[in-house]
């Protein structure tokens, strides 16, 4: 039986009290993986705002998920995604496997943490002094996506 | 009735609409150009490549028929996490 | 300048508050990889012991993290380790990395999880029903460590 | 005076020790032969492969001499994590 969770935030989340709950929930699993994306502080007037396709992102992210479960044995996992605007130093995402051994969390967590960089269906933009652009994914993230279809 | 939903850069030059199939449109394809013809800002955008479209909340890759109570979303490229 | 901290701990130690006060240090990094390995659950009557050579198995970690940080560009490191006596699902080791990127703090991470398992001086050992048994390391890790030397 | 720490399996068969240099001894291997003939135990953990030997907290990969206020470490394969 596998431990999951997934939940798009419209407010702030607690990478945490996340973690936690996620060590709850695994129980006897030797090893935690715990990836927390934050807004950069190099811009503290920056306000970074994220949309999403309600239902459409949501289930996006449980095919890759379940990728992971076919791919490695997991103990759990544990997805939390934010939306809506966020300063500098905010969490924006954060991913937690467990396993048995450590390689397999490792290979799990940097594995979704590709796909949902590079795939998953979220909106980036920043703005500062009124003005606003979009921010596309980068071609590294592309790049780190390929690595897991060898 | 349809849902349009826009996304990302999309969503910058159309508000969501929720309206009645325009005459004579069939398939998603049609509904595109018709959609480019109603705001030209918006055809600049959809023009533009790397956007993906999904019908009920589907990817599609090729036009697709439209039937009353369809959700077409038209969406930029992403930029997750 | 990079936020570091190591500490061999002889009393139980809190992975959460670990990651809290990590990600305090590391301010504006973009990227927080936390690994936690934690006693197996299967033997709930079974007690592993671990123990350290002080003042040397400190150093030698220090070397390691050293060479992590010459070889990503780190925000910050931070590694606990467990000595003494524990049961099933406490915490025996964390190890946390911090860079503005995703893929240096994960590589760093692992790099410096698979140096602790194969490296590091500790000895650990298992009692159950009054009967010990020491435990050396598996395959697994030396092959893991292998993987950072090409 | 010298202190002799043992780690792991041979921390089992013999405590630490803090003694005087032994009589007629000058280095590391020597020591280690010195320790097999006074505790039979400790001779056959000290004879198995996979041990290593710190002097001063450095390894040690030869024999090296032994001098007074030495620390010489005898340990077992290591696992940790």
């Amino acid at each position: 039986m596998t431990a999951t969770y997934l939940k798009i935030c419209q407010e702030s989340f607690d990478p945490e009290a996340e973690h936690k709950a996620f060590r709850d929930a695994v129980g006897g699993a030797g090893a935690i993986v715990a990836f927390t994306g934050l807004v950069r502080g190099e811009g503290a007037d920056l306000t970074l705002t994220l949309s999403h396709y309600e239902g459409f992102t949501e289930s996006q992210i449980l095919e890759i998920a379940k990728t992971a479960e076919r791919r490695w044995p997991l103990a759990g996992w544990r997805i939390l995604h934010r939306v809506g605007a966020m300063k500098a130093e905010e969490p924006i995402v954060f991913v937690a496997t467990a396993s048995r051994h450590r390689r397999d969390a490792f290979e799990a967590a940097d594995f979704l943490m590709d796909y949902l960089k590079s795939e998953a269906a979220f909106w980036k933009s920043e703005s500062a002094a009124g003005e606003r652009r979009w921010i596309e994914p980068r071609a590294q993230d592309i790049d780190d996506k390929k690595r897991w279809t060898k | 009735m349809i849902d349009i939903l826009f996304f990302g850069r999309l969503g910058d030059v159309s508000e969501r609409l929720h309206i009645e199939i325009p005459q004579g449109l069939t398939d998603t394809d049609g509904l595109s150009s018709w959609l480019s013809e109603q705001n030209v800002a918006l055809g600049i955008e959809l023009g533009k490549v790397g956007n993906r479209i999904a019908l009920n909340k589907t990817i599609i890759t090729a036009s697709s028929p439209l039937n009353d109570g369809d959700e077409i979303a038209y969406m930029s490229p992403l930029s997750g996490g």
